[in-house]
């Protein structure tokens, strides 16, 4: 557990301790629930030292039961409590995907119960864990009304989108990349702040090309953007931030600007992010389109294992360069 | 144990009272039927007829600020947590004046006001979210329990075992019921589980369980009483399995020939509305004037539950885009 | 349970029944699994008579437990049965989804296990059945690499595609749409025919617009084609009837010919399958969309169950001809 | 009873197969912990390490056509199935060689020619999967059985339910066993179950349980063969707990601070190759010398399989796209 200060540098990593930390302190109704958590401070150490901190029944030890833990989050978040969950990968979200999208997404919709509670899932890829330690399930819960998602890069938008989330009335599962988790550093504000749900970011303004994008993919296209400032042709690079609800106006802003996007994310191609956003660049922006909207995502296969077969799944700095060449010279 | 002698443990006014929610669900749930066969009500309708003691009898059992997650065939625990009739039928009519405003139908209602978790299709989903309230009250060290059911074919699903397991672990203040109607849908207790009696799933969570005539509203009442006041005290969570048998189809578009007519014609004589009747008169409580009296109330209670039911207004396909996402103003509370 | 008969018309129902029938007859290995679908023949009938013509190990009832039952037919189909497994209702396969998509999709890539099966999942609205009976789960699977989704509009096409799924070497979700159970009727061939997994049919040609749909969708799309065709305005439908893969031949052939195009599914419209294909065409036919990508689906929401807020929920005749007439005019 | 006089039941060739493949285990799981140690494995690297008699007690108790689906402390019945040192090094270091040819890493290994069903990493994921196979062999009248398993941990998800059930339901050709370490990662037994003994979950599905001492590997075999007879007798399914303690950390990097180093002592002394050489030694199948032969053999084993492994290639990026979809060739034999 580490406490703001600052002048430090935080990792992705302590600024997401850091919130859970703040926000437990702030409001007793926060407590978080999931395996291994509590004296073992979780799989990746980011609730270390919160057990001695605030005690067994505010971070509780579940048994290895990821649709009763989530289920369970639901009904302590309808009495009133802000349960945080964490998956220890997000690839077991599966095991409690019935819960999630016939339970907590729908209560309120269907008889008016508010369901607050977050739900991490420590997600995606280039961390050699193959193809069950490096799934990017965001896909599946994009398409399941009732859910907010983010997906912070930085760790100024982690610590403030996982205030955001515990803040937030709804079920929010919030997607930490793991990838990030040790190889991005900030320093961060020493007073309070959230980052709020359903508002993107131009993390690099351009006028040629727009990129959107989100999670670890973000900082692949503001590399690929350096790579292509040498040869005069300007990205912008749109980070999502958050998936769900959508920020609709500054995607729609960035390309008609650009007129000219690509979509990219680490999620299988078919079916992602990706697509959805392109629909609604080709249904409500087609006039300012001067090109195809191009994607960039990993193939339609589970993550593989081996290191250069992973290399190969994953997008590529390459990929977005020469996707944007293409675009530029259309 | 004779169940007249069993009753003498429980006030005459709640055994009265008992009684009058057995027949205003018995007189309700009919009412349902005979709407659905007009075509006037769509969809499922899932009834209770001949297992009203179990909802009547653990509703009845609880104080007004514990909480429910009441299955799809507890319609008297909606109606002794302060869902009214008119609201029940409206509920079923798709009308705005229902729990849901014509969101959901049937039994598929909720109201955190009035402590009962809505019933989500999904057989034992409800279970986990239940232990997570008792949770809440744990945590927050408040005297509040939870009690949560679902049927014998409920028991076989993952959510299950997963909310007993969780249950008994931390020791959370929750009772969970079996309605073991002996049938799932079609399917018979021998294709849904290999044990005798379902209370045997308890041994394997070292959680008390109990076997309890379903049928008989006083046991019921006063096996929950006992595992209420256990969840209360602090001292965990209480498996009972109330014996009883599904006398309709599993909907009322269900024939049911797969039941053998013998076991209901055997169960017929064991309606809990006649097993009240019989306990009140043994005390001495009531006779067949005060049953007929009751009766007559229920009936008007019922037709003008239909009257504002029918009054009230269906909601507009606009509403459809209402209520995907919670505001702050609900949870600032 | 009924035999075919190359005279009798018969319903979508009647049809997937004998697909199922047949196919039992011709092949041993196959038999199957699910809720009340012997002494009852199922929630809707179509394993009716099956029990006592194929007695209790290959019509199982099994106990209420989705996660369970599917498990029990990815195993059994490893060891080279062919389960089919019936989902009372599509709604239900939530339950079930971590075994579909951690086991069953991935077991091939993985370790090179084929896993022939296929699971029926009775999905749509129109039904009045509430949000928990009426779902279109579809969007879910479309993402899950590894698995192939069929979705028939027609008997001809439910008996020729379950058939099909049945023979195939790989999991298949066959969503047959329970509004068009006993709605839709046909005369079917006497003998065996199946239809390709991987191809899609144009429903109806056309020379203006071309909407993409499936399912129950289909028949609304060729209504809407008669009411616009008295305005001169031709509308090409395409009925993808595979989901995955995708037939983007005919889709993309389609379009080239008549440049506008409009998607249209009762699923959710975020990340539902109409976005991946405007993607498709955003991305591959570009230059030759003379408009932008239309795209008609439920809204965002569970599916409501007051009959006022059902039909205001579901695509309707007068949306595909509203949208196309807007595309013609573009 | 003393575990070399039960021992005298098992052939002395059976058993001293089982010594080499506890001796070739334990060598093979240290190299690879090795390797992970120099980094040239990356991920994780769950080992069997002080468990290794379960595996190899009950995969020594199957016949060639029975099918296994391991959990991921099995390491021993991937070998006695016919797995080589070589390719599950290659399968660690992600080589074209190992069983998934790169695809995924470390145990997530199978192959159906050799009766293995590959290891899923949701925990209990594989129970109902083995029920599945099982009812392939009962549907088709064959006399072969599914030997599965998980952790203590494995036990408390819905699947382990759901298959625990189904299997009993069903009368079922599976044993069903736990590998009770008594850690599930960093949780102890008591926040993963209330009950004293992993065997009680049986309790709720009328299975017969046994409780076996999973660090005497004749004991493991024994209650396996018997479990297996029954099974293969269309008796139907067992559930066995083996009763044994996680020595490493859960994966190489774990330093598992969180383990009493008392309980790790204790346990140190009940190590099953000790236990094993000793019954031989009693026995008289073994000595000193032969052991350190037995060392030298396995030793040379692993060496070889590391060299071929590390001849293997890797596998090329663009095999990234194949194997999504089975084809015809593969299922028409
Ligand atoms: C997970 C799930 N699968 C299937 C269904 C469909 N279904 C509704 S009720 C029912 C039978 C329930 O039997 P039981 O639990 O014994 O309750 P009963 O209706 O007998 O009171 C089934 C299979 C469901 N609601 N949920
Ligand atoms: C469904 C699921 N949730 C979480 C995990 C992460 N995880 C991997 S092993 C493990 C602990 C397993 O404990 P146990 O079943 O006792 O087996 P052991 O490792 O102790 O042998 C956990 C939590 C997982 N693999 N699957
Ligand atoms: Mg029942
Ligand atoms: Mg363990």
């Amino acid at each position: 557990m580490t406490t703001a200060t600052a002048t430090r540098e935080v990792t992705y990593l302590e600024a997401i301790s850091q919130a859970l930390d703040e926000e437990m302190t702030r409001d007793e109704r926060v407590f978080l629930l999931g395996e291994d958590i509590g004296v073992y401070g979780g799989a990746f150490k980011i609730t270390e030292g919160f057990l001695q901190k605030y005690g067994e029944w505010r971070v509780l030890d579940t048994p290895l039961s990821e649709s009763g833990f989530v289920g369970a989050a639901i009904g302590a978040a309808m009495m009133g409590l802000r349960p945080v969950v964490e998956m220890q990968f997000a690839d077991f979200i599966s095991c409690a995907f019935d819960q999630i999208t016939e339970v907590a997404a729908k209560n309120h919709y269907r008889w008016g119960a508010p369901v607050p509670m977050v739900i991490r899932a420590p997600f995606g890829g280039g961390v050699h864990g193959g193809p069950f330690h490096s799934e990017c399930p965001e896909g599946w819960f994009f398409h399941s009304p009732g859910l907010k998602l983010v997906a912070p890069s930085t760790p100024y938008d982690a610590k403030g989108l996982l205030k955001a989330a515990i803040r937030d009335p709804n079920p929010v599962i919030y997607f930490e990349h793991k990838f990030l988790y040790r190889r991005v550093k900030a320093v961060l504000p020493a007073e309070d702040f959230i980052v709020p749900i359903g508002r993107a970011e131009v993390k690099r303004s351009g006028t040629d090309i727009t990129v959107v994008t989100y999670g670890a993919m973000v900082h692949l296209a503001l590399e690929a953007a350096d790579v292509l400032a040498k040869e005069g042709i300007d990205l912008e690079v749109v980070d999502l931030r958050t998936l769900i609800p959508l920020d609709k106006e500054t995607i729609f802003n960035s390309v008609r600007k650009t007129s000219k996007a690509i979509m990219l994310h680490e999620d299988n191609k078919t079916g992602g992010i990706g697509a959805e956003i392109a629909a609604l660049l080709a249904e409500e922006c087609f006039g300012c389109l001067d090109g195809p909207i191009l994607r960039i995502a990993a193939p339609d296969t589970p993550v593989p294992f081996s290191t250069p077969l992973e290399e190969y799944f994953l997008p590529k700095v390459v990929d977005v360069v020469t996707a944007a060449r293409k675009l530029a010279a259309y | 144990m004779d169940s007249a002698v069993v009753a003498q443990e429980i006030k005459r006014a709640d055994l009265l009272q008992m009684y009058y929610y057995l027949r205003l669900t018995r007189t309700l749930e009919d009412r349902i039927t005979a709407l659905y066969r007009q075509g006037r009500i769509v969809g499922g309708v899932y009834t209770s007829h001949g297992m009203e003691a179990i909802a009547v009898g653990y509703a009845s059992a609880l104080e007004c600020d514990d909480v429910i997650a009441p299955f799809h065939r507890d319609m008297g625990a909606f109606l002794i947590r302060g869902i009214t009739p008119g609201e029940v039928i409206a509920q079923y009519l798709g009308k705005r004046t229902g729990p849901t405003k014509g969101k959901d139908g049937n039994v598929h209602m909720g109201d955190l006001k009035r402590g009962i978790i809505g019933f989500v299709s999904h057989l034992a989903d409800n279970l986990p979210v239940a232990t997570g309230a008792a949770l809440a009250f744990k945590i927050r060290g408040e005297a509040r329990v939870v009690f949560a059911g679902t049927g014998d074919g409920g028991t076989s699903r993952g959510d299950f075992h997963e909310a007993m397991n969780f249950a008994s672990v931390r020791k959370l203040p929750v009772v969970i019921f079996c309605n073991n109607n002996q049938y799932a849908y079609s399917t018979p207790l021998r294709y849904q589980m290999a044990i005798k009696d379902v209370v045997e799933r308890a041994n394997a969570y070292a959680m008390p369980g109990e076997i309890v005539d379903g049928n008989d509203v006083a046991a019921v009442y006063l096996s929950s009483r006992r595992a209420i006041a256990r969840a209360r005290a602090g001292e965990g969570p209480t498996f009972l399995e109330f014996k009883t048998m599904r006398m309709h189809g599993h909907s009322e578009h269900d024939p049911a020939k797969y039941v053998p007519r013998e076991l209901l014609e055997e169960w017929k004589k064991k309606d809990p509305i006649l097993n009240a009747e019989q306990i009140l008169r043994q005390l001495g409580y009531g006779d067949d004037a005060y049953f007929q009296e009751v009766g007559q109330r229920v009936k008007k209670e019922v037709a003008e539950g239909v009257e504002f039911a029918e009054r009230s207004p269906l909601p507009e396909g606009p509403e459809v885009l209402e209520g995907v996402f919670a505001t702050e103003e609900e949870v600032s509370t």
